[in-house]
């Protein structure tokens, strides 16, 4: 997974607890597939990782019905956890996209804290850079949901999960919460490498026409720009109560977007949605935080992180 | 990486705009490397860059011209997207992202074209395609929907019209017509696109004589691309197939039982 | 505070916990000043009501610095409750604005539980259509957001209210919290007349180009079509749980946003950052409202409330 | 409610947009309604209709011209507002609300009209309707910013100016020149608009010279009708103004200690 770093990128290369990134660009989980879906736009290599497709233990057939719908700058979306399940992955997936030679961060999620554990595990080996706890996935009915909004909860999916892999641990925290601190605190303490904030805010449509949800689920995960507020607020909320490494997310679409991020304290961020608007844009991302990083004469991601100034 | 990208996501040119009947027009396009990489079936996601739409839509391609390095598609305006879209004039840019999925199979030896409505679109560039091999049997509400007549003429040999209101062609739904056409001519293939009751029954009648049949499905789109999964269906042998990816163009039999 | 019902109106009209509303559409707290601001582009007395500015006891200053800002598809505000206070209110502002005909709802803001009922018991005065009580206003440091966040205090806002009026009592909830059902349920069992809902999402952002928070309160309250998904997904959660009538807003900038409340189980809506706009968007969205009964063949608008189908 | 209108919403047709310099350009639309209410000294709020801005934004009001039915802005290209406002061509339509905020005294005798960058853009209407009677004292940083002189000729009596270096008129601000301006000519107000750091300078000069002075001050704005607060500002006597609605032009003394 070692690479030629391009001499241009020497600026963006940066390092999160253990995980070296050519560039602090990744792409968010269930945006960007495997990854090489985007392999024609995108170099994948330069990517910091590539956050794959929500994994489970068995395979998951999501949910039926219409499964995203556009909001005002934004978009809603209920998969539904859809994905051939953790054998496949290993068997299967993982082989194929090894070529790529970039960060593959799993994203889990599990019905029981065991179930965590036991992923975790299974996911220990090569080709694996980190793994990355859901515990915030709205969409699903059994579980999900309960270890993202209870910090107890999240505490002990985090410690089962770290008992079970020596790769580093991401927790990735739902914004659906009245007190994003507290939940982040408890996986800090219980262990997590790094935060990752943040999932989808939970939403409805109604079709006027018609009188019934949009959605085949009913509700679903809000995403994009709309959402780029909150995300920024508790990125920052969330970076002054702990000291491990965050990686943002919510809404970035371009680099002024990404620099609120690293501004707020994320060490690297994380683009989803706005990947299919246009699958070059992490590219663009890169490009534009190079250039910031120039004309404001630092060297280095780190110069920026947390930065922003209040009176 | 250096192998051959498939897709390209490309800013193009605005050639012309055309309205063709009430609320369907004609964008054609300069996109060299689209025209280049398509077939028959495959779409395209268009960026409408008006401020109001974050998603692109996703529409056929009616034809492609590989020496002109031209792109036509053909919509019906039916909401903000395809609003947008129509107001595009001559000069302006547009992004395409193409050409996306799996086209319909040219390697038919008499095909039988089978569409309604905006279904007609993709299935004109199979016609052309098919360089006059291919018959093509359509279906309207009234004559006035079939404007399709002048746009599949000379591309095909024989044109089969149905409307609902018998105003052209013969009364009833393509599905009136459908046996007799099957029952009377030599066809190795029925290709379908149109709403999906009208391919569902096409598929069986199809099935009944013994023609392989391809439907072209559609669902809503995010990426495209086969990342998002927003665009699942289930096939008659329980799995989940992307229509972007894996489609939109499937054997009949794997997503109809 | 009684006039003419005209001929138009008659399917709009309604009653919401004994108010009277010539038209089910009201003006969100915050943005439509005390409506005299607005009385040249909209007939007030059309409106089901004019919920006013925040209220407090002693007048206040609010926030310093840039107080709004633009997001995509939305805005964010720290104005800080700036009011000048109830005293003035009551001898200066209702008897100006009673010319208007229209229901005006106070919303107010306390401190401690004890200024919520020396406020409800001071504007229990004619004049007054009701009382909506801001426990959720995200702007103040001392009080207002506690309220808003836990169930227990935001009952004892409620009963306290309750003990010293007659008016009817709105509880306006806030979208930041973890279950917005429990808290509804809190304050329905508290004795509230009504729930409005949502207030703003809280959110920040920082200028990239002089490293500072925009908004001179750090943060601020997110509003506009953004937040809609999560406020239609909010009311339809809490009308499946309530009993009382649900006055529902967050986003609502035409008609059609407004039927999509009124099928999740809003008995009225109230519209906020889209006057800003366009100040005559609640006389269109009236108009839209009749137009779709209309068309539907409906004689009230409570043949519609809560009538989203679920398969 | 049967009370005349003081403001107006309306939309408006755009009858020509015209680049005077660098990024900075002006807009005529035809608004009779908006034309025969406003005040030199009062703005407008636009409603930009491309999807991406939801508020509107406040631009001053460069002329209003009452028979003809048309008012005029001046405005530079600073974010995407006023980008968009920059597209827009003859024959298109903006929603303007206006005209809003109070005016600049049009009773004095001989008033003094200091201005820098946009903020010469109100003033002109100022000295449009003082029929001649005004000076202007204009600032910038080189001759080619002081564009504005062609605009105001014709309108004011005598026209001076300062660049930062000094390639025309005097080498300095506006503060430079002042000064010289008050001891000699018997002016009865300042009138001023322009970078708030200015106009303090330019209040504290009147007030040492013992000449009243207005000041236009800017705010973001929300509703632009007094309602929302946005554009609360502090007054000298501890008071809560809004700019929108007490403003945007004020007494020098009422807002600069
Ligand atoms: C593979 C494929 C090919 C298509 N080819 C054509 C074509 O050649 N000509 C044509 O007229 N139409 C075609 N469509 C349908 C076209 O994509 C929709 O009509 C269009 O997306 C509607 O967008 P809108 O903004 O105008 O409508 P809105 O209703 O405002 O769209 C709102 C949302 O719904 C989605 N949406 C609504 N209807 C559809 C739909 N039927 N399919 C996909 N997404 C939808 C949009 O993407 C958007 O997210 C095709 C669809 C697919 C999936
Ligand atoms: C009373 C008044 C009169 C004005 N008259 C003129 C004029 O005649 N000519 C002219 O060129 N400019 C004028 N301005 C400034 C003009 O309103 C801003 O330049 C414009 O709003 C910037 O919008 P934008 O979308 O291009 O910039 P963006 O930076 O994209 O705007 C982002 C946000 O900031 C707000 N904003 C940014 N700068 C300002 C500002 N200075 N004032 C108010 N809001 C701001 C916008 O409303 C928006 O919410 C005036 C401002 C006020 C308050
Ligand atoms: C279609 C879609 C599918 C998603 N699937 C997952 C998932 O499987 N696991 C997960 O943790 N987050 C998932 N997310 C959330 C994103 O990873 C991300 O947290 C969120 O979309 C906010 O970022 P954005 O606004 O840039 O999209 C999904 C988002 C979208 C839009
Ligand atoms: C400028 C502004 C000021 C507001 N002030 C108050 C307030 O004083 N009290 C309150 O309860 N809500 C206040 N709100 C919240 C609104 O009443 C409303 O709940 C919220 O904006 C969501 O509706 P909208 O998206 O239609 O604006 C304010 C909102 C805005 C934009
Ligand atoms: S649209 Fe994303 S997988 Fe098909
Ligand atoms: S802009 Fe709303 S009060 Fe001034």
């Amino acid at each position: 997974m070692s690479h030629v770093l391009q001499e241009k990128d020497q600026r963006l290369h940066t390092n999160i607890a253990g995980i070296s990134m050519n560039t602090p660009v990744l792409t968010a989980s269930g945006t960007f597939g495997f990854g090489e879906e985007f392999a024609d736009f995108v170099d994948l290599s330069r990517l910091g990782g590539v956050m794959v497709k929500g994994t489970t233990l068995k395979p998951r057939r999501g949910n039926d019905g219409v499964r995203i719908t556009e909001s005002p700058m934004g978009m809603m979306n209920c998969i539904g956890l859809e994905n051939p399940g953790v054998d496949v992955f290993l068997k299967e997936t993982l082989p194929r996209i090894e070529q790529y030679g970039m960060n593959t961060i799993v994203n889990i999620s599990g019905g029981t804290v065991e179930e965590y554990g036991i992923l975790a595990e299974m996911l220990d080996v090569p080709g694996v850079a980190a793994i990355e706890l859901n515990v915030s996935c709205p969409n699903v009915k059994e579980g999900g949901i309960v270890f993202g909004t209870d910090p107890k909860a999240a505490a002990a999916v985090v410690r089962e999960a770290k008992k079970h892999t020596k790769k580093p641990v991401i927790l990735k925290l739902s914004p659906n919460v009245t007190d994003i601190v507290t939940m982040a605190k408890a996986c800090e303490d219980a262990g997590a490498d790094i935060l990752s904030l943040i999932n989808t805010l939970m939403g409805m449509e109604i079709n006027i026409h018609t009188q019934r949800p949009t959605l085949g689920n009913i509700t679903g995960g809000l995403s994009g720009p709309c959402i780029k507020p909150v995300a920024v607020r508790m990125v920052w909320q969330v970076a002054q109560a702990v000291n491990v490494p965050i990686i943002g997310m919510g809404g970035i679409s371009s680099f002024e977007d990404a620099i609120e991020f690293f501004l707020a304290g994320a060490s690297a961020v994380a683009v989803g949605t706005a990947n299919f608007a246009d699958p070059n844009v992490t590219m663009k991302i890169c490009d534009g935080i190079d250039n910031y990083l120039a004309e404001h004469k630092l060297d280095s991601i780190e110069q920026l992180v947390g930065k922003v100034q209040i009176d | 990486m250096a192998l051959p990208k498939k897709k390209v996501a490309i800013d193009a040119k605005v050639i012309s705009q055309q309205a063709l009947y009430d609320h369907v027009f004609k964008l054609v396009v300069e996109a060299p490397e689209v025209a280049e990489r398509a077939e028959a079936g495959q779409f395209v996601q268009l960026r409408i860059l008006n401020g109001s739409c974050l998603l692109r839509r996703p529409v056929g391609i009616a034809a492609a011209d590989k020496d002109k390095g031209t792109v036509a598609f053909i919509y019906r305006v039916v909401g903000k997207g395809t609003t947008a879209l129509s107001q595009l004039k001559a000069g302006d840019t547009i992004n395409v992202l193409g050409p996306l999925g799996h086209g319909f199979d040219i390697k038919a030896k008499k095909p039988l074209i089978v569409g309604g409505g905006m279904g007609l679109s993709p299935v004109l560039f199979y016609a052309a395609a098919m360089e006059g091999k291919a018959d093509v049997l359509m279906g309207g509400k009234t004559a006035g929907e079939l404007f399709w007549q002048d746009l599949f003429t000379g591309k095909v040999q024989d044109i089969f019209c149905t409307t609902d209101d018998g105003s052209l062609g013969t009364k009833g739904f393509t599905t009136t017509l459908l046996p007799e056409l099957l029952a009377k001519k030599d066809y190795d293939l029925v290709v379908a696109c149109g709403p999906e009751i009208m391919m569902k029954g096409i598929a069986k009648i199809a099935k009944e004589h013994g023609v392989r049949c391809q439907v072209s499905l559609e669902k809503r789109m995010g990426c495209g691309l086969g990342a998002c999964l927003s665009c699942s269906i289930d096939t008659t042998d329980g799995q989940r197939k992307k229509v972007c990816k894996d489609g939109p163009v499937f054997e009949a039999g794997e997503v109809f039982a």
